[in-house]
């Protein structure tokens, strides 16, 4: 320990070089005496820290952090702060999310003459953290009976409904028959290697156009493989949520809209193959071994072990369809079929409502023991539709070294973190990084905290509008939604 | 490497309350580190020898100095690493002074802060690199936006300076505000007396070139290299004929045009020179109340110009010019007094600014400088002045001091009283402030030589009664409520800054402050720079200034610019973004929120990626935190250094 | 050697608490709806309804490890050095409960990690200190296709005790004979007529597999059609290269080396790392010989299917466990590209002699 | 194996102590070391074209050739040209400075069975250090060889590396040296032009000859083109690719080309190895 052990706590501070490490300079001239907990790193502006340098320092020994620049609109770069502000502040309501309480984390504006303003930041801050005490660390908490159990409650709700997805089928086929020869290939889905699995299907001719299926076993979102194909001409077949990805894909002019011709199918909800894992299991068989499976108006009937299993759609739909906004393309070139009627009532769903009933302790063992599973092959990101960076992720490289390949729960949820940061504002919460993660690790939880965070603080949504801005790309000189200024 | 950490006492100031050698001892356990010492001074003369030496002599390759803030010496010391052959980037700061021994009384916790915050240093500078600046040209030329005053001062001295000058000035004539006062204080000498011949003097200039009635429109590249588009405004006057002969003024049919230059105190003609010694001395049509653009037919001033300049087909220019500097000189606005309601400025004719009230004085203004009501044109016998309107008052979102209005109230209760002699002149003030060279002494002069009352206080309200006005106010220094049946009140109306100054702002790349003035790049050490590299403030468009402040300024923005210029080539930091081209994706992130522009798309073998344009970056680091898989780096402030600061701190 | 034993359920935890007292037991349990190993703790029940969702291997090869740490010292003067100390030495380990296709992936490891020129410490001194208790498959699920690979759901391959479900418990035969050491416990009895019984659960299990496609022809046809990038675009489509497969899969082996630095000492890590990604092959001059994900599974597939058996007397890395298939989040199958091959190939070939 | 403890843990690098840097050109330098291990320093031995994984300890290792000649055996001398994280931090060490050693892995060039045949060596830029160390051990062994030619070039002069050893090159009777540079550039004397260029102006006979090439892959590319133009068949021609090891000893399953593990079975191949193996370059 090198802080003085009953004297100190570990207090971080991020200072722009220009005002606030200016105005500490100030207070030091002045003679302004204050704790000595706090060690301060000089940034040329607040605009430069990464919102994560502020989590690695909390996952990794820090009991507070402090963050400090110039007033709005006096930055030194013009804009830096303004950045800044909304991204620590959708950090400060991301913290809880992992535990951490958003008490150890501030951000403030000093300018370089206000020595007795900081004077008063650091001591009213470093008192904020004695009466917090020392922060918990993630390794060292245990998981309370029955949290998981609590936490799984299964997800219940509307759902939008469609009857139709036969005779839609058939007119989907006609439609791609007639675009296909201008396109070299239209992604939809096909039966996989057995009856519940469907894969993705890539098609490039009329044979292949055979191969399409259409239901709710089509879980795959077909816009995660559009950047990938950029430059080809290219059909994507897509259900309400993956057209929010298109949307946001074209946002971000990873996608040339002339390039891609979109199929928008209404959507009735899709199965979670999880949850039909769970219940053939406590029916005493497993989902390797279904023989057949059928998906109707009432739900899904599964063969397996020679005996035959209902299950209604409410019982194994996966928790996103529930009191879905968007069953329908925001999107599309082609809408096949008339719309679902969305099942939104502006409820928020009962795994966020779980989530907010735990305590942050009981947050952070949550966590710890969900993250303990992760084998780190990160399908949760290549599976992203949003993951661009996907070869070039910071989870493998050395330089930036955000992450090292210790086998540690911190190391692992930092990646999580990272995650949820680098797609905060453009996570359109369609759940892809839970569905692939072999391990079953509920980390759609940490992105949908964190897109209420976003639509609390911006009013905004993501994948619904091509034109808009990513709300942490952008800023305004006054924020509606934000009140700093607590120190 | 082999690192050297060197803890400075700075005579008792550390010392005091940090066992410095304490900390170097703990210093010589931190990796890489090969020597740790302690020194009195380390910024001393002595202090920079004993690094160099160490430098040499034990083969270190990079160096902690743990003494006072960076902001003080961390160029003293990295021009000593650099005397030693090291790259001034390989040195690292401790802030022990400020950030601890003057602000801790425990010197145990001192101490061992002092101590990490070495460790930090030590840290970041494992991960420093040699960095160097790149060379390149420089455009000797200078833009200067705005002929007023400060600009034409600066834009001389830049000529002098045997440089090329281009002058651009929004209205058809320089001479700026300067131009529409009648006398200047405290010598009471006249303005155009003093302008006028520097205004030819730029005219005549061979190395200024002056646009009038031009507007920027946009600026790219960089410091040494600005490529500056110019909007040259249809003046429907060919000013390669016009003579400035002013017949086609004479006879105008069109009268109702708006005179500016008389600060909206009457009219003016359609076709107009603004003043008589207008440099350029051009005739502008204004096409708003002109009868050829309203009616359609007119064409009186085509018939009788001598020249045949008139061109009622004119259009509006855009010229391009290569600069190397850029001077803003855009000074301010007055002050909008209709805002406040309870002076009734608009309702009442005789409620004016004193900047109106400037021309009543000048003898070229619309009265030939006879002090004349503008509502029936009555010599007026009374007059109240004004001061602090729209200064000093945050209720107007103004709280700041326009800091001349003192000045040029006494001044005009001087020439006021100069021109009519029987006159009362009351002044309602809040301070006086008149801190300049024999200003208080002037101020004075107005009270007791020319007996101008001095009134502290606020006005409340002006009203009319009759043909007269009530002036009410407060005199706080007798403590009781006063009323003045005035002729005329004068309000001294504060300075705002420019409109569209924010604009400009954005279109420079500069900051401004929450009132839309400039800002500069340190209010005492750095007064005309600003955070953008080659763009250097002059005059009230940085704050409200005086003449001779304005002219100051514009000065030393010449000899900023000169001293650039100087030099052949330019080095720039290279303390700014790159884009390791290996790992960008090309999502343009960093391009949407570079506050500078500069980072642009570039075509890298068919794929799209990010490119620093190095000479535009200025180092913010936005885009670092920005991209996503950190192909974005700036150096000195990489990820790895600051996570390299961060689990200093954290993990031990 | 001595007879099979017989293991009745409700013994099952005291057997493996024994065996706990020598050696840290792993075993399948249930977490968040998947099965993993961990050691075993009082009170946990063994998840044996179902093969595992991780592999094994993570017991013997940690998904992380130190190979060594390393602290710098400096003597007065400047002169310095620098004291190296391998990883911590493994302490003995017994899986329970793995399948026999987990447990033939250990094979396929050893001739790399303890077969070639070189040997690893690290994984020899795992290996040889890890007993593995194997439970024999009482019927496939439709992922799984060790019979292709020349397994079984009895494949007692690097095994050291094969245990049979039977009714009341399971049927525990030694494989080897470190295996025939565990077998003396006073909580087994003779197996005695109850050895017929497993042999029938055997021979139920190996008959509902589906019949093994033969695949002989794989690493002849996966090398022809290496520089046939349409092939491996095609099968890579859906690809979204991840390398989930790689993790969970008990005969992926690859690994990288990293470094951790922490003041002046550190330590140097051996990790998964897996073929699928972008990192794997990546030159430091910034040249990748397999840029896109067609090349890494086209690395993937080879490397299982044709030279490693060219390598090693046509011995397939490849356990057919199904795991890669089951866990795909795109529901690749690998059985697919391979037969995919294997077919493509011999049309050429008859197209060749029709010609 | 010459090294045992190779044999023992072939992961645990051999700690040593840098003696002396050059820097060669801006972005390559020169490292000579010593095993800080006597006993394992004096019985070390090495064959030309084997490499050695050189560690910054927290930061990594990469691979490279022993430049230095099995013949001298006083230090063993690295050189690196900086492109990575390794390389950058190998760049920053100095004289007394801590390193790790893991050598020497991988196969030799073919020297004994060269003897007696003309030798052609072909380097462009950082790829002339594999070429030293067999170029010097010929020269140490000069009558064993026949005629030997050395090509070497460089992106511009600046950017030739070995500058120490160039004027005795240069001016041995018995090698016959050639050095280009891609552009004309103030004060050079010597070729101008691509290497596979002047390769072909200096037209090497193929009779009875080896060619030695190492370099970036697009001049290796054309190199090979001019080679067999000038005769020499795929048995002929030797390159190395060591630049994609990782562990060294053929277990971490990254360098492979098809059954062929670089790091145990190279990096010294034949052309026509080459080609019998998988193209993945």
């Amino acid at each position: 320990m090198s802080v003085l052990t009953g004297k100190e706590l570990r207090i971080v501070g991020f200072l722009c070089n220009w005002c606030s490490y200016g105005g500490a300079d100030t207070a030091g001239v002045g003679r302004f005496v204050q704790p000595t907990d706090l060690r301060i790193i000089r940034v040329p502006c607040s605009g430069r820290i990464d919102p994560l340098f502020i989590v690695k320092a909390l996952l990794n020994g820090a009991d507070g952090v402090l963050v400090s620049g110039c007033h709005p609109r006096d930055c030194h770069y013009s804009q830096g702060n303004f950045y800044a502000r909304r991204r620590l502040e959708v950090l400060k309501h991301f913290l809880p999310v992992l535990g951490i309480d958003p008490a150890r984390f501030e951000y403030t504006w000093v300018s370089a003459s206000e020595a007795q303003r900081w004077q008063k930041v650091v001591s009213s801050f470093t008192e904020r953290i004695h009466k917090l005490g020392p922060a918990s660390r993630l390794e060292n908490t245990a998981l309370p009976d029955g949290l998981e159990k609590r936490f799984a409650a299964i997800a219940s709700g509307e759902l939008p409904s469609d009857g139709k997805a036969a005779t839609r089928l058939e007119e989907l086929k006609d439609r791609i028959h007639e675009f296909l020869p201008d396109l070299d290939i239209v992604i939809g889905w096909q039966r996989g290697f057995d009856a519940l699995h469907n894969t993705p299907l890539f098609m490039r001719s009329a044979e292949d156009l055979e191969k399409l299926v259409w239901g709710p076993l089509n879980i795959h979102n077909t816009a995660t493989y559009l950047p990938s194909l950029r430059g080809k001409k290219v059909g994507v077949v897509v259900k309400g949520c993956d057209s929010r990805s298109v949307v946001e894909l074209l946002q971000e002019k990873l996608v040339d809209r002339e390039n891609i011709v979109v199929f928008g199918m209404p959507c009735s909800g899709i199965v979670d193959l999880s949850k039909i894992d769970r219940a053939l299991r406590e029916r005493g068989t497993g989902i390797g071994r279904v023989q057949a499976a059928e998906c109707g108006e009432k739900g899904v009937t599964i063969k397996a072990g020679g005996q035959e299993y209902r299950f209604a759609m409410e019982e194994v739909a996966a928790d996103k369809c529930f009191h879905c906004e968007y069953p329908n393309a925001v999107l599309a070139d082609h809408l096949i079929g008339n719309a679902s009627p969305s099942s939104s009532n502006g409820k928020i769903s009962r795994q966020l409502a779980a989530f907010d009933a735990m305590s942050l302790q009981e947050r952070m063992a949550y966590w710890r023991s969900q993250m303990d599973r992760c084998i780190r092959c990160h399908a949760c990101r290549n599976a992203c539709p949003l993951c661009v960076c996907k070869d070039h992720c910071i989870a493998q490289s050395r330089d930036p070294h955000w992450i090292s390949q210790e086998d540690t729960i911190t190391e692992k949820l930092m990646f999580q973190v990272v995650h949820a940061v680098h797609t905060a504002g453009r996570c359109t919460e369609c759940g892809e990084c839970e569905r692939a993660c072999p391990m079953d690790i509920p980390i759609l939880a940490m992105k949908r905290q964190m897109n209420r965070a976003i639509r609390e603080l911006f009013e905004y949504k993501a994948g619904t509008d091509p034109e808009a801005v990513p709300p942490l790309l952008a800023f305004q000189a006054e924020e509606k939604n934000i009140h700093e200024g607590v120190l | 490497m082999r690192i050297g950490v060197f803890v400075c006492h700075c005579g008792s100031n550390i010392e005091g309350t940090v066992d410095t050698a304490a900390v170097a001892r703990a210093a010589l356990g931190f990796p890489e580190v090969a020597l740790a010492t302690d020194a009195m001074y380390t910024c001393s003369e002595p202090g920079q020898d004993a690094i160099v030496q160490a430098i040499r002599e034990k083969g270190l390759s990079g160096i902690v100095v743990a003494s006072c803030s960076p902001r003080m010496h961390e160029n003293t010391f990295r021009r000593a690493v650099e005397r030693a052959g090291l790259n001034r980037y390989m040195f690292e700061m401790a802030n022990i002074r400020e950030h601890v021994s003057w602000i801790g009384k425990d010197r145990e916790a001192n101490t061992n802060k002092a101590t990490e915050l070495v460790r930090m240093a030590v840290e970041k500078l494992r991960r420093n690199t040699p960095l160097f600046s790149n060379k390149f040209d420089v455009t000797k030329r200078v833009l200067v936006i705005g002929g007023g005053v400060a600009g034409i001062q600066a834009a001389l001295d830049c000529a002098e300076g045997g440089k090329e000058v281009v002058l651009v000035e929004r209205e058809s004539s320089i001479g700026g505000k300067m131009a529409k006062l009648d006398k200047t204080f405290p010598t009471v000498d006249c303005s155009s007396c003093i302008l006028g011949p520097k205004m030819v003097d730029v005219a005549q200039h061979p190395n200024i070139k002056l646009l009038a009635c031009t507007e920027l429109k946009s600026v790219g590249g960089y410091v040494g290299n600005f490529q500056v588009e110019l909007r040259k405004k249809a003046t429907y006057v060919d000013w390669t004929k016009c003579t400035g002969c002013g017949q086609c003024m004479e006879k105008c049919p069109s009268k109702k045009s708006e005179d500016r230059f008389n600060e909206r105190i009457g009219v003016t003609t359609a076709i107009n020179i603004p003043f008589p010694q207008a440099i350029p001395k051009k005739a502008v049509i204004d096409p708003a109340s002109c009868r050829h653009f309203l009616k359609g037919k007119c064409g009186v001033c085509a018939k009788v110009c001598p020249t045949g300049a008139i061109d009622y087909e004119m259009k509006e220019e855009v010229l391009t010019e290569q600069v190397g500097a850029i001077i803003a000189a855009t000074g301010y606005d007055v002050f909008d007094i209709s805002k406040i309601g309870e002076y009734g400025a608009g309702r009442y004719p005789d409620v004016i600014t004193s900047l109106q009230y400037e021309r009543l004085l000048s003898a070229s203004g619309p009265t030939g400088g006879h002090i004349k009501r503008p509502s029936d044109g009555a010599e007026p016998k009374t007059i109240v002045f004004v001061q602090c309107v729209g200064s000093r008052d945050k209720s107007l979102g103004r709280p700041y001091c326009s800091g001349f209005c003192c000045m040029y109230t006494a001044k005009q209760a001087i020439l006021t009283r100069d021109h009519i002699p029987d006159s009362q002149v009351f002044v309602f003030y809040m301070d006086i402030r008149a801190p300049g060279k024999l200003y208080d002494e002037f101020t004075r002069r107005a009270m007791e030589e020319y007996g101008a009352r001095y009134i502290r206080g606020r006005v409340a309200m002006v009203y009319p009664q009759g043909s007269k006005y009530i002036v009410r106010g407060a005199d706080t220094l007798l403590g009781t409520n006063v009323e003045i049946e005035a002729d005329l009140v004068v309000l001294a109306a504060g300075a705002e800054a420019a409109a569209g100054a924010p604009a400009l702002a954005e279109k420079l790349r500069i900051s401004y402050d929450p009132y839309g003035f400039f800002v500069e790049s340190h209010p005492k050490l750095r007064p005309v720079e600003t955070n953008t590299a080659g763009v250097y403030l002059a005059g009230s468009c940085q704050g409200p200034k005086d003449i001779p402040s304005s002219v100051a300024q514009g000065s030393a923005a010449a000899a900023k610019v000169l001293a650039l210029f100087s030099k052949d080539k330019l080095e720039s930091d290279p303390q700014i973004s790159r884009v390791d081209i290996k790992r960008c994706v090309g999502c343009g992130k960093c391009i949407l929120t570079c506050p500078y522009g500069a980072i642009k798309k570039i075509d890298f073998r068919g794929e799209p990626k990010a490119e620093v344009v190095a000479t535009v970056c200025q180092g913010c680091g936005i885009c670092t935190s920005t991209c996503p898989q950190g192909a974005a780096q700036l150096a000195h402030f990489t990820d790895d250094q600051i996570l390299a600061e961060v689990n200093a701190l954290c993990r031990f | 050697m001595t007879g099979a034993k017989f293991l009745s359920k409700e013994k099952l935890l005291d057997w493996l608490a024994e065996l706990g007292q020598t050696r840290r037991v792993f075993m399948p349990v249930e977490e968040g709806g998947k099965i993993v190993f961990r050691p075993c703790t009082n009170g946990d029940t063994p998840a044996l309804v179902r093969d595992a969702s991780a592999s094994p291997k993570g017991v013997v090869f940690p998904s992380s490890a130190e190979l060594f740490r390393y602290t710098k010292t400096k003597a007065r003067g400047g002169k310095s050095s620098m004291e190296l100390k391998p990883g911590t030495e493994f302490e003995p380990a017994l899986i329970f409960g793995t399948r026999p296709c987990g447990a033939r992936g250990f094979t396929i490891f050893d001739r790399v990690y303890t077969g070639g020129k070189f040997n690893d410490p690290y994984y020899r001194a795992a290996r040889e200190n890890t007993l593995i208790v194997t439970l024999a498959c009482e019927g496939p699920e439709n992922t799984c296709f060790c019979n292709w690979v020349g397994s079984g759901p009895d494949d007692p391959t690097g095994s050291d005790v094969l245990a049979t479900p039977v009714e009341g418990g399971f049927v525990l035969e030694s494989v080897s004979e470190r295996g025939e050491a565990l077998l003396e416990s006073p909580l087994l009895q003779p197996a005695e007529a109850r050895t017929a019984e497993a042999d029938s659960v055997k021979s139920r299990a190996r008959a509902e597999l589906p019949p093994a496609r033969d695949i002989s022809a794989a690493p002849q046809s996966i090398r022809a059609l290496f520089d046939n990038q349409k092939f491996w675009d095609e099968v890579s489509s859906k690809c979204l290269s991840c390398g989930a497969c790689t993790y969970l899969c008990p005969t992926c082996y690859c690994f990288t080396i990293t470094d951790e630095d922490h003041g002046d000492s550190g330590k140097r890590l051996r990790s998964w790392d897996n073929c699928m990604s972008y990192q794997f092959s990546l030159e430091a001059s910034g040249h990748n010989p397999r840029p896109t994900k067609a090349h890494r599974l086209r690395n993937r597939v080879g490397h299982k299917f044709s030279y490693y058996p060219q390598l090693h007397e046509g011995l397939l890395a490849c356990c057919g466990c199904g795991r890669c298939i089951r866990s795909c989040p795109v529901s690749m199958d690998i059985r697919e590209i391979v037969l995919d091959a294997i077919d493509r190939v011999q049309a050429k070939n008859c197209e060749v002699v029709h010609e | 194996m010459n090294n045992a403890a190779l044999a023992v843990n072939p992961y645990l690098p051999q700690v040593a102590t840098v003696l002396k840097t050059v820097q060669e050109t801006p972005n390559i330098k020169t490292f000579q070391l010593r095993l800080d291990d006597e006993e394992a320093m004096a019985g070390f031995s090495f064959e030309p074209g084997q490499v050695g994984q050189l560690s910054v300890f927290g930061v990594g290792e990469s691979t490279f050739v022993i430049n230095s000649p099995p013949t001298r055996k006083e230090y063993l001398q690295f050189s690196v040209m900086r492109s990575g994280e390794v390389t950058t931090r190998l760049h920053g060490l100095v004289a007394g400075d801590k390193i790790g050693v893991r050598a020497p892995l991988g196969n030799a060039f073919p020297y004994e069975a060269m003897r007696g045949k003309d030798i052609v060596f072909v380097g462009g830029g950082i790829g002339m250090a594999p070429l030293r160390t067999l170029l010097l051990y010929m020269l140490d062994n000069r009558k064993d060889y026949g005629d030997i030619v050395l090509l070497y070039g460089a992106r511009t002069p600046n950017d030739m590396a070995f500058k120490g050893d160039l004027p005795e090159w240069l001016g041995r009777k018995d090698i016959s040296t050639t050095l280009t540079v891609d552009v004309e550039s103030l004060g050079w004397e010597h070729k101008v032009g691509l290497i596979p260029n002047v390769l072909k102006e200096i037209h090497p006979n193929p009779e009875n000859s080896v060619a030695i090439t190492c370099g970036p892959p697009i001049m290796i590319k054309f190199t090979l083109q001019a080679l067999q133009e000038l005769g020499f068949q795929d048995e002929q021609i030797i390159t190395t690719l060591e630049r994609r090891m990782k562990c060294g000893i053929g277990i971490c399953g990254r360098c492979n080309i098809g059954t062929s593990y670089i790091c145990v079975d190279g990096p010294v191949y034949t052309n026509a190895q080459l080609k019998s193996l998988p193209n993945e370059m």
